[in-house]
């Protein structure tokens, strides 16, 4: 126990890159290569326009609702960008961002908003599992894909994903001490952008960072700037690989933040002030990115222009796949329910089959 | 406390109870998620915090079994807390709270420790929520001895019956029909009734009953209004109190027309609907001219908002199943 | 495998069956709280950390959301989990995972993903236990669609149940009547049957129908022998599966005899036994000759030891209700 | 955040007494004086007193089964003996000792186990709430009456017992956030006694210790030894003095063993040997107190004597108790369901009582 202080987070979030986009000196991680920040600045791009469009949508009534990352990219790109190909991801609701920088397609992930089903892409092509909406369940979902892995030999690893307000959920606790004590490959990441809807940090916990939270499972916590991109890749490269190295798993808090209300639906002037938005705005990842790759000269006009179309294109797709009719079948109610229907569900899926014809026919 | 008869939604009414509420009982508290400077994502508890003070309406951490559980504690120690859950699907990380001590502490302190408390469950479809949003999980709580269950399905219901269940000294589960939320009815605040254990007869009518309750009352009152034009009179009665169940209205209802369909929107297995069943059927089984037929929710998660159409209790539907109610011979 | 026929009571079917299913599918894993070393606090896990290692049957922490929660990736990625909740009362903490994941993961995705697990419930009274240790929570997963829900009542269909179960690519809650623990009975393991859902008629009769599960079989059986005793032929009906539920069975049955009575250990209201009467009388109308009767535990919180046996169904109540069904005239 | 370190507890659980029962020289904590610790004395000998009576009753038959906390009367008798006349109790099964230390009669706390009905006592007469089954269930009842105590403006602290094994459940975890968001007048009680039926602490928890888990809440993490009772004493006294004072919840673990099995119904030789057992019958706080009085020469023979005499007097009026006849009526089902019982209960009682009226005249 000599070492409990080791499990501390460190005091300050981890920086790399300041707020005006210069490197900070004596960083304590490595600075990723180049090459991989221009990859990340383009996911940063493309989860930039799918945030926006998929809000878009919303406002033209394709979609009933979209709760947006829009500020939060930086997390989005690390979560996607830190996972090798035999790792899983455990998004939220917010993830839509990292669920399409893993390679799942916008379209696909945006059923659910859609209103066409639950959940729209298939779990097992991109180890992806369903955007969670009950909050922190899905952590123990992680844990026991980490654990199953685990016990064949595999090296895969878990990103799972939670918000700051979710980690008040008894079920954040039971995940994390699972994961602990069966020393499961599982990471963490807590995406602190300092509201649960309406509810501030400070109403969440009274300690002194979510990082903290690891210490009572004997879990090194680890804080960076969510809004500083190369930050959130080391932070995330590091977990990533003393979880695959048998290390157990860790726990990451990103300070970011929410710039925008919880979903269309939520009237944010309810509970926080323009004021306290604004100084956030300066802080955005894109623009952080932007202004060290261009320094560096990595980011040219025409690099821009490239990506930018690319974005465009994903957007467009989206607009696209959205507004395709795609409205499933009411016998589908009945299909998924079990492997095989009961006598039951097939009863009534008959009763339903026997009144939608009898509509038909009226 | 407003005395005249106005126009309110049910979401209007139920803030009205809540305010009229906590002016009259200090002890009253209402806690949750969202439920301080924001009012709830429905915006029920809108206006408290600032009327009341952050004491008496405040949000909590994000943990349901958490809110539920620190209720219980604040009710045994001389407070009347009205906690809200966000959504039905939300409060089932509380079900152990609920099952296990909301419902049971009376009795296992042989009646020395009352919880005076309300759970506010906002409940079932009909808005287009994705998964999660839209469970009916009404059975799970009637099954649960100890507990009263109580359903409106007009503005004037959610007040009174919210009244009432705050000032009950037995926990109160308060299902809110979401989609019934926004629509305005006549309010007179003044002229209190005793609603908890009471069903009524929204419509009177001789042929053939529908029972129902919540987000199916209304659909069934349009259903009895297209039988009366196809020439059929079909009476409605609102159970409004799921427990305790007001045997003596649904059953002399029943009984005056021999016929009943039984109307929510839950899926149906083991469900409230099957006790209604079961209970007009043990108890007006020679009164019946046909078995008492029910509809409910298909047994299936609730479906995705294109779907979720199929899923609702439909005014067609229910005048199918009155058609079915066998009306050539027996 | 145990090939031969053998007199095993339930625990020892129950463990039996955990230990073929493992030797057969090394993807089945069975953890939960003290099922390791101890081998289970009803020790039906008894000795299968010590012949399968530690990886296969181990202990978790105490957390029972956790060690469903944990069970749905596992089977998500591959595995059968096979998980213990310690008492009925103390799943209700996993009711969340339970309700919104277990029961809807397949459906959620389109039957992508599907979850292949077992969550065993010991359940009900009759065994002197303390409070929270013997509620009858099946209507809480019978209710919840998605789930398959099953109880034995004999040594034999606790084994082929269990051995289903594990093989069911869909989840199921395994319901276990604790006070049949110990009782013993003839068990042919190569002799398979598939129970689930398949209800059993476990006495033929021709006066009436007793229709039951899991603790309440027994009682029915033993009321059956003395109304024989007394002239009065009953058949008994064991429904064993719960969901999916075997209407062909039970409803040949109840129209064989015109009567029936329903009986089930569960507080009555908005339970499986509301549902049978429910659908048996939806189904078998006109074959009644008296509305179905109900004998259920009272709508109490389970009592202390010294009172239990007065919330148990017992032979007297039966053969009351039996004589209730109007036997003179109609 | 400079002192988060702070929230870290002591390397080693604090001691005042030594296992020979010698006082430990530099102890962080102020010896209690004579008098009180001559009062825990006389608790701890009544607390082992009510146990192995309580376990005797089983073997008797007369009690169903007893859950014991022999071995753990340091921990049982400073919980009660921290509290002032206003504060609150908030035991687990394992408590009784504590319970009866505060003054509830043994013969009532064991009506649960009698098998009578469920708590056998009046919660408001002593302040004790139910003894709780359901793990980690009642921490949150503890915050909520804390919690509406401050409210009032009342000057109550809440002591909420639990074990080691219930840490695990997320009710802990939701209780510990609660109670430190809302700075409730809360101390968390944790009798670490390194077994939750056969499970071992190491498959509950990797962190360095249980109080380590304070520190994800913003709250001191103190580690005392369990088995000492003077340290007990101390440190509880300083917590409740915090929580009193408006610093919030507090935190306290206590490393204790469990020396018999988790019940009679238990058998512990399936999962730990005798071998792990035996040291810790040395360090039996029983046993360290009396060498520690006599040495002192607080504790003489006529005081053993008296106190001998004391617990006797108690476990004789529990045999008593016990014996006596106190079956409930079964008309009481249906008394405490609700406040008024409902026309279905009325409708229940009745057939019961008919039924009964039938058999009696059979
Ligand atoms: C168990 C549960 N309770 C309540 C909700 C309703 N709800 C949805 S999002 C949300 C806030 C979550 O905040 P946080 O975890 O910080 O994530 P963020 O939305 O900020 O990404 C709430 C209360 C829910 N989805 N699940
Ligand atoms: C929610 C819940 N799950 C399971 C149980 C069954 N159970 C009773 S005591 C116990 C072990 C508790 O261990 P610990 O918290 O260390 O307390 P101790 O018995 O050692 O005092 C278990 C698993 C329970 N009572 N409640
Ligand atoms: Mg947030
Ligand atoms: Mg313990």
């Amino acid at each position: 126990m000599a070492d409990d202080r080791d499990l501390l987070p460190s005091e300050q979030p981890v920086q790399l890159l300041d707020e005006t986009g210069s490197p900070v000196a004596g960083a304590a991680l490595p600075f990723p290569d180049s090459e991989r920040l221009l990859a990340a600045y383009t996911s940063l791009v493309i989860g930039r326009r799918v945030n926006d469009q998929a809000s878009a949508l919303v406002r033209q009534g394709r979609l009933a609702v979209y709760p947006s990352s829009h500020g939060q990219e930086a997390c989005q790109t690390g979560a996607a960008m830190a996972l090798a190909e035999g790792d899983w991801l455990f998004p939220t609701y917010r993830d839509t961002a990292a669920v399409v920088a893993r390679g799942v397609d916008p379209v696909e992930v945006l059923t659910l908003l859609k209103g066409d089903w639950h959940a729209g892409y298939d779990p097992y092509a991109h180890r992806v599992a369903p955007q969670a909406t009950p909050l922190a369940t899905q952590l123990l979902h992680a844990v026991g894909v980490a654990h199953a892995a685990r016990l064949r030999g595999e090296d895969t690893v878990v990103m799972a994903l939670c918000g700051d307000g979710a980690t008040s959920e008894g079920d954040f606790h039971e995940a994390l001490n699972f994961a602990a004590v069966f020393k499961a490959p599982v990471v963490f990441f807590v995406q602190n952008n300092e509201y649960a809807i309406s509810v501030p940090l400070a109403r969440q916990t009274a300690a002194p960072s979510l990082a903290h939270k690891g210490v009572g499972y004997g879990m090194k916590g680890e804080r960076v700037d969510g809004n500083d991109t190369p930050a959130v890749l080391a932070v995330l490269d590091r977990a990533m690989a003393a979880a695959r190295a048998g290390e157990g798993p860790q726990l990451v808090e990103a300070h970011t933040y929410r710039m925008q209300p919880h979903t269309n639906a939520d009237d944010a002037s309810r509970y926080r002030s323009q004021e306290e938005v604004d100084p956030w705005e300066a802080r955005d990842p894109l623009l952080r990115m932007e202004t060290y790759l261009k320094r560096k000269r990595v980011l040219t006009k025409a690099r821009i222009a490239q990506i930018t179309e690319k974005a465009e294109a994903v957007a467009a797709a989206m607009r696209e796949g959205i507004a395709k009719d795609t409205d499933p079948e009411p016998a589908e109610l009945f299909a998924h329910v079990y492997s095989t229907p009961t006598p039951q569900l097939d009863e009534q899926a008959a009763f339903l089959a026997d009144e939608l014809s009898r509509e038909g026919t009226n | 406390m407003a005395t005249d008869s106005t126009k309110l939604s049910m979401a209007q009414a139920l803030n009205q109870a809540l305010r009229d509420a906590m002016t009259e009982d200090e002890t009253v508290y209402v806690f949750g998620e969202d439920v301080g400077p924001l009012g709830g994502v429905f915006r029920i508890t809108d206006g408290l915090t600032a009327e009341f003070g952050e004491d008496r309406c405040f949000d909590t951490p994000l943990a349901e079994s958490g809110i539920v559980g620190m209720a219980v504690g604040m009710a045994m120690n001389g407070m009347r807390p009205v906690v809200e859950m966000q959504f039905d699907a939300f409060a089932y990380p509380a079900f152990e709270q609920i099952a296990s001590h909301v419902a049971k502490t009376r009795n296992r302190t042989r009646g020395r420790v009352a919880l005076p408390m309300v759970i506010r469950v906002p409940y079932a479809g009909g808005i287009g929520g994705v998964e999660h949003h839209c469970d009916s999980s009404e059975a799970y709580y009637a099954h649960t001895p100890g507990l009263t269950v109580v359903t409106p399905s007009t503005p004037a219901d959610a007040y009174f019956l919210l009244r009432e269940a705050i000032r009950s000294d037995d926990p109160v589960v308060f299902m809110e029909p979401k989609k019934l939320y926004w629509g305005k009815d006549e309010v007179d605040t003044s002229a209190p009734e005793p609603p908890i254990g009471r069903a009524v007869v929204r419509r009177p009518g001789t042929d053939a009953t529908l029972i129902a309750y919540g987000p199916s009352v209304s659909t069934a009152l349009e259903a009895a209004e297209i039988a009366q034009q196809e020439g059929r009179s079909l009476q409605v009665v609102d159970v409004r109190s799921l427990v305790p169940f007001d045997d003596a209205t649904v059953c002399e209802a029943v009984r005056s027309t021999g016929r009943a369909v039984v109307v929510a929107e839950a899926s149906g297995y083991a469900s409230v609907a099957s006790e209604i069943v079961a209970r007009v059927t043990e108890r007006c089984f020679h009164s019946l001219a046909a078995p008492v037929r029910r509809v409910t929710g298909f047994d299936i998660p609730f479906p995705p908002p294109k779907l979720e159409r199929f899923q609702l209790p439909s005014v067609d539907r229910i005048l199918d199943a009155v058609d079915d109610l066998q009306w050539e011979d027996q």
